[in-house]
């Protein structure tokens, strides 16, 4: 019924008024969310033997637990939720707009914060729906139109002891922060306006339905719930990085150098943002990775360590690269190098040993940097912050990698009749889980590839990609926005 | 009066200060510049990209002086900026018609 | 006996002395919390038959599940604690101190910060006491001085599962940011000292009487220990927010406006300090609403994303507002509009469904910018960084919304004799309700305006409440804390 | 066998190769993990009596519990690991990269962020081993070379709920803080190479071993685990500040003065930046001291709230020494309290009520304030950024005041026979403590001096301490990391 | 031609562009300065080490005018820059051989 | 001697700075600057108060020339920071008296 209703509404009154017509959706959602109330503890006693104390006693006493369980996993959730949140802001738009010249500040952060705003809201209409929501194997439906039935019960197809609602919003953390690190290859040149609307579309048709095939019910490549191609993926390695660097490189490709690139000096306009940015990423990831357990259990233990020790090697490896190539490591390096770690330890981070973190660490640092520097400019690309570099060439080899040293000590997904548990990755003897890697990466691949540039083309031709060569010129930030980020002069 | 433009090394600023202080050169407006001349700049880096900075950062002074001071305003600010090293800078002489001291209505070298 | 001793000796030494005396408070204070040991697991078992064994193992079980349950909400309310203490500082202090010229900017910062440090003294002496501790319908008492009583052991009045000395800590960080959001209605031109005492005073003679109202024991206003206006403030949208906006718009009209106000611009010297600010706020408002739940249960999901709801909306709300309004959605735009979603949505989470959460948040938006343009300028009244535009009109929007969409179905908090559930709100058919808000928000504009009137009057008179013209002109920085922001020249 | 393998690996292939030599190190680390399954809910039932069944629920009831309690605290140990990791990267870079002059404000963020990187690689290999592995009274073993045996079950001697891998993580963010501390002594004229060799000798030699003295197995001062003298050091009043700050001093003596020092003045190129993060400094010290509770229990409270207490206190006295002595309270002088506070009551946490938390920070803020201003000008020596004064001066008297003010109510830590509790400190009348305090202060002067210097005159003559004077002149950003912080030029 | 230089205080710039405005005096350049002069700095105090400021903030106007212009704008500056108070600053006059504009080949006053 | 100062557009530097060292004109003085004149500014608006911003940012550039390099220079820097939009900005040129090189006593032309 709400689904008949708003197509038309949107029809009738446009973009602004959507909004208030969730009035008439709300009391569906909240008819849907009574079908959730939270455990609760009882304690019934008609006339009791002592037999029957105790029953009751106990069976009060199972309540309580999954509450106290549930309590422990929820707070956990919640907190990697807001740390998830912390990444796109402030975490990656300073550490985006630090790398970008001064007139341009204020538009490339904007970009990661319109995000936080307009893809909640898609999420919370249809887009977790498209993603999680029963469907076929490659995209959910509209079963939960307006959060329909997401509410404070689990749903055990994706954790018992959390309030569904708790997955839902964490989820959407991902569905943020993901669009906006595509943000980083057309950096300085795109109109505001285009930029909302294609990152909107690529969210409902990049996004969505390759969160779903991985993680979704149903999906082709769910690892967890029986997928044709089990692909291990804990948090997003090929679902988060390699769709947004992939598409990251279309757009470079697509929209085309800034003005005067490479020809005129673009360095970042303060490396102390782009630092602080790139240290609440660190932090931010934890929540990124070790949520992922979707619990507080040791599972979680095993991603946070591998989430940290991935980034301290591949910081390493980076600044080791760079020390040899240019006899100096550099702060920005460095950074750079800890982001490029944390990127590929992302799939792999639950999964894998902590020794096994060092290394996906390290070689991903020292690929990372090759890719940002040898390839980018021997192709010319103008991926202007290394979106691609290295969120896709970082989310690639990382998702291989996980195919290698995937551990069943460390996460025995792979389980067989009287849970038998099977080898997860090559070291442990599963070559074939190479395979699956490399179809879940090819899909992840084509399907970045494919939707953008049709989305692209679309939104080119309503709108228009590319700010004027004016505005340019002028910034960002005065052109989209009519403001400026610093007022230095005195005279104020 | 002369006007006495100096750019001068910016971790001299305050010792040529001081020495003008001493032969009695009080006011002076000082802006902060970048140089550009024999002094070679240096190169930066940044993920992987080479950008050679031939623009130093230097100070520029300038201060409006009665005409017989000119003269012991260059030595001093010679023998304080002075490092040897290219760079070093440059001090620059022009004739000034008139000053204003805005605050009361002086003139001329009265003003300064 | 304590009681007397203070004040005596406070006049006997004046504020410095009074810091040492705590040495004699201090024994009383451990005393007290020795009546109060956490929780403990413990077997008894003298030569058991089966069913005392198992009579000793529930019962351990018993005491066990308590505990595990109080871990796990304890662990969440001591972030939560963090979260709300971060959004102070560096949260607000940068939201703040980056609208504000250059010249201004620590001493924007040093007001927050103060109240940090100054806060938390008189919170630990008589603040908490006088707020939750027991008294009339009102203002609480001095039971609770030095934190007597305050201990280890939950107080069952506020949370049967955290150590009440948890349950003060959370609430001693509603305390500091309360007094600090007036800071913006005077910025640029108070004495340091001046604010001082004023902001002590506002939040023993405003804040906590109006804490105790709304969440006190027996406070008038208290919707879960039966007040007789049962006013629905899950996080203090009435305690927090309509009363320090409303005390700001008074301290906007008593100080005046800044020099030159408005033919001089004042443009924000760095709108990216703002934009940190504003995201830190967003995330740390999850510990101000999800843990007002006071635990991690499904109540806490709730409000959590009822909170990014809100403000994902209101962002939204308000750039689409500008961008109609200029052509353009700035970035300062879209971060205020997230602080008005947060501010107008802090009552009603925890008692809203998420789609309404929405609703509220756009609304909010809209609203909030409404009046920090239109209406402000209407006016001409100088409150410089919209204090009350945002927290006095949001709060107050925020708190009747509240009665319009709460959700009985989301939290039963009416409920009569066995359990029966009654509507909350408006929509679900209880407009009683909607006087109740009235009454409430009557009650916080009342006493925000005769209480900072009174108290700007008092410190007028022994102190002075504006820095000297010359001083406004000099800048805060230097004139009032003898130091500046920021040293860019490169002589140095 | 893995410990003959690598010393010769690394002879052979020298710094580079020793990671990926780690492949054959893995296995090993694996098959330790195997040993360490998390605690798993089961209930197996075979043709059930009544008593039988309800045997079968209570056995596993009592495994779900421990499950909920393990999830609990680590749940809170794992956020705290990551608030502890926030205090260096990017709190504490943050807070001395402001306090250094432009041209500088990369190299000193970069030293911080360079411990995060290097510091875990060094802790994962053998540091872990050597601080927290079976040993003697003075240091660990090897035992735990490559985190062997360090899983996911809990190890009783630290915590028996947490995983054992929860602890060694949550102990190395303490390990990577600690030498960073230092590098606020030698601010804008070490060598980064240099900086990077002196201080992993120093992670190794210096506070690996004072680690395991206070807080390892059968560690010479270790109070929980009974060693000769125990010292009460809650959070590491002398392992992590009294070490670091002593060892600072020494530095700043060993290298000397900056140029110019102190005839040209170089004051802070950004208060702002200073500022931001001492905030980030005190959010994340709740991490750092509540943490070391090691669950979420009502010690954890008790830490919390001694913390915030502890550095509002400070706050407060340091900025009134200021405001008596020069007429106006600074923000940096503000900032600098609390993070002295923060310091004092690291060690007191967990022992002492909220009312002496008061009174310890109080006194750290005033003692520190007078530490860095008359003391350090009277003997002239350029501890940069006031590694000694702070750290080293906070961390003395705090723990000094720990053993004065230390409560068996708080935290019963002696116990005789029978659970007997006995007196904690001074106050409580066991005097005998405070020799205790010395005794571990002493240890930790004594180490951190001989330690420093020796290793110190090791790298000098390898590489050398400083910098050429050009390249002082020219700033670190530029001479050790060719890039500057800003590019505020307009011309970009 | 005549080039008139103007070291103000920071908080007059607005005032004085509006003035010189009202005569109408369209172009002109702005400059960030320090100044030092009679007029006394200020004292700053980090972690107990105080540093006396003795450069001051101020702006610097340049405009080069027609020779008539000078006085009128000099009066203008005089009069909207003037507080009375020391540090009010000065106006300095020095000839101009030449002007060109550089959009087209305008030279001389009608390059201004 | 002749100083050659220019304002110009904040993005022709690099083209300004090339053509100068194409003829040979190394040594020169970079300033940050704000320009007022026939160029209009941009209005910016924060929370619904508009701002005209009236001063645009704009580079200035000066070199002290031998008299025979001046036209060559005027040349080049009109060609190189020509857009033909109004704003492009202005050279003057004034006669200097002396110059002196600090790092040794070069006076004069010698010391350019
Ligand atoms: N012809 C010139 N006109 C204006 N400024 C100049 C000129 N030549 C040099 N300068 C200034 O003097 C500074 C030092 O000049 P440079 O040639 O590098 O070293 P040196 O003065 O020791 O020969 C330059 O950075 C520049 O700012
Ligand atoms: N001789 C001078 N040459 C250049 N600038 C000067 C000179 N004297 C003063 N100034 C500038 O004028 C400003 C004000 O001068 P000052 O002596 O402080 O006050 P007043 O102009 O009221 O006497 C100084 O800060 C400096 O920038
Ligand atoms: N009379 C003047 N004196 C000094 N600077 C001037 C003068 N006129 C213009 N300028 C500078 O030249 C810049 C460009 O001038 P403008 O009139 O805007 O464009 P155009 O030079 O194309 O006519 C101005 O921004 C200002 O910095």
């Amino acid at each position: 019924m709400t689904k008949t209703l708003i197509p038309r509404a949107a029809r009738l009154r446009g973009g602004l008024a959507f909004l208030f017509l969730l009035c008439f959706g709300f009391p569906l959602t909240l008819s849907a969310q009574s079908q959730a109330p939270a455990p609760k503890a009882e304690s019934q006693s008609a006339e009791p033997t002592a037999r029957e104390t105790q029953n009751a006693r106990v069976t009060a006493l199972e309540l309580q637990v999954a509450d106290a369980k549930s309590s422990a996993d929820n707070a956990w959730m919640l907190i990697s939720a807001a740390l998830v949140l912390l990444m796109t802001g402030p975490g990656l738009a300073l550490f985006y707009g630090g790398l970008v010249r001064k007139k341009n500040v204020l538009g490339t952060m904007m970009q990661s914060f319109a995000m936080m705003g307009i893809v909640t809201v898609v999420w919370a209409i249809f887009g977790y729906s498209l993603a999680f929501g029963p469907g076929n194997a490659f995209i959910g439906g509209f079963h939960h139109l307006f959060l329909r039935g997401v509410g404070l019960a689990p749903d055990p197809a994706y954790s018992t002891t959390i309030p569904v609602e708790t997955f839902m919003v964490y989820q959407l953390m991902f569905a943020i922060i993901t669009p906006a690190l595509i943000t980083g290859a057309f950096a300085e040149r795109m109109k505001f306006g285009a930029m909302l609307l294609f990152l909107v579309l690529w969210s409902i048709f990049v996004y969505d339905p390759m969160a779903h095939m991985v993680w979704g019910k149903g999906g082709l490549l769910n690892a967890s719930l029986g997928g044709a191609f089990p692909t291990l993926d804990f948090a997003g390695g090929t679902v988060v990085h390699v769709t947004s660097g992939v598409s990251a490189l279309v757009c470079a490709l697509y929209l085309g150098k800034r003005l005067g690139y490479p020809k005129i000096p673009m360095p970042p306009h303060s490396v102390v943002l782009s630092f602080i940015g790139a240290c609440l990423l660190w932090v931010g990831w934890f929540g990124f990775n070790a949520g992922s357990a979707l619990g507080s259990g040791s599972l979680a233990t095993s991603a946070f360590v591998a989430t940290h020790f991935g980034a301290a090697a591949a910081a390493i490896g980076w600044s080791l690269a760079e020390w040899i190539r240019n006899g100096k490591p550099s702060a920005l390096g460095a950074i750079s190098g800890c982001v490029a770690g944390l990127v590929a330890i992302t799939p792999a981070a639950g999964f894998v040993s902590p020794m096994s973190a060092l290394i996906i660490g390290f070689i991903a640092g020292v690929f990372c940097y090759w890719m940002v520097t040898a390839v980018k400019s021997r192709f010319g690309y103008d991926d202007s912050l290394d979106a691609f570099g290295v969120h896709g060439a970082g989310g690639t080899i990382g998702a291989l990698l996980t195919g290698v040293f995937a551990s069943s000590i460390i996460n025995p997904i792979f389980k067989g009749a009287g849970g038998k548990v099977f080898p997860s990755g090559l070291i442990e003897g599963n070559a074939h889980q190479m395979l699956n890697q490399l179809v879940g990466i090819a899909i992840a691949w084509v399907l970045a590839i494919v939707g953008t540039l049709v989305l692209l083309f679309i939104v080119d031709k309503i709108v228009g990609l590319r700010v004027s060569s004016d505005h340019e010129v002028q910034g960002l930030d005065l052109s989209q926005h009519g403001e400026e980020g610093y007022y230095w002069e005195t005279s104020a | 009066m002369i006007k006495v433009e100096a750019v001068i090394q910016t971790s001299k600023l305050d010792a040529v200060k001081d020495a003008l202080h001493e032969i009695g050169v009080e006011g002076m407006t000082v802006l902060e510049a970048r140089g550009h001349g024999r002094q070679k700049g240096h190169t930066e880096v940044y993920r992987g990209r080479e950008y050679t900075v031939d623009l130093i950062p230097k100070i520029k002074l300038e201060m409006v002086l009665a005409d017989d001071m000119a003269e012991k305003a260059i030595e001093a600010i010679k023998s304080a900026a002075r490092t040897g090293k290219i760079g070093d800078g440059k001090i620059f002489l022009t004739k000034v018609a008139d000053a204003i001291r805005i605050r009361n209505d002086d003139r001329g070298e009265s003003a300064l």
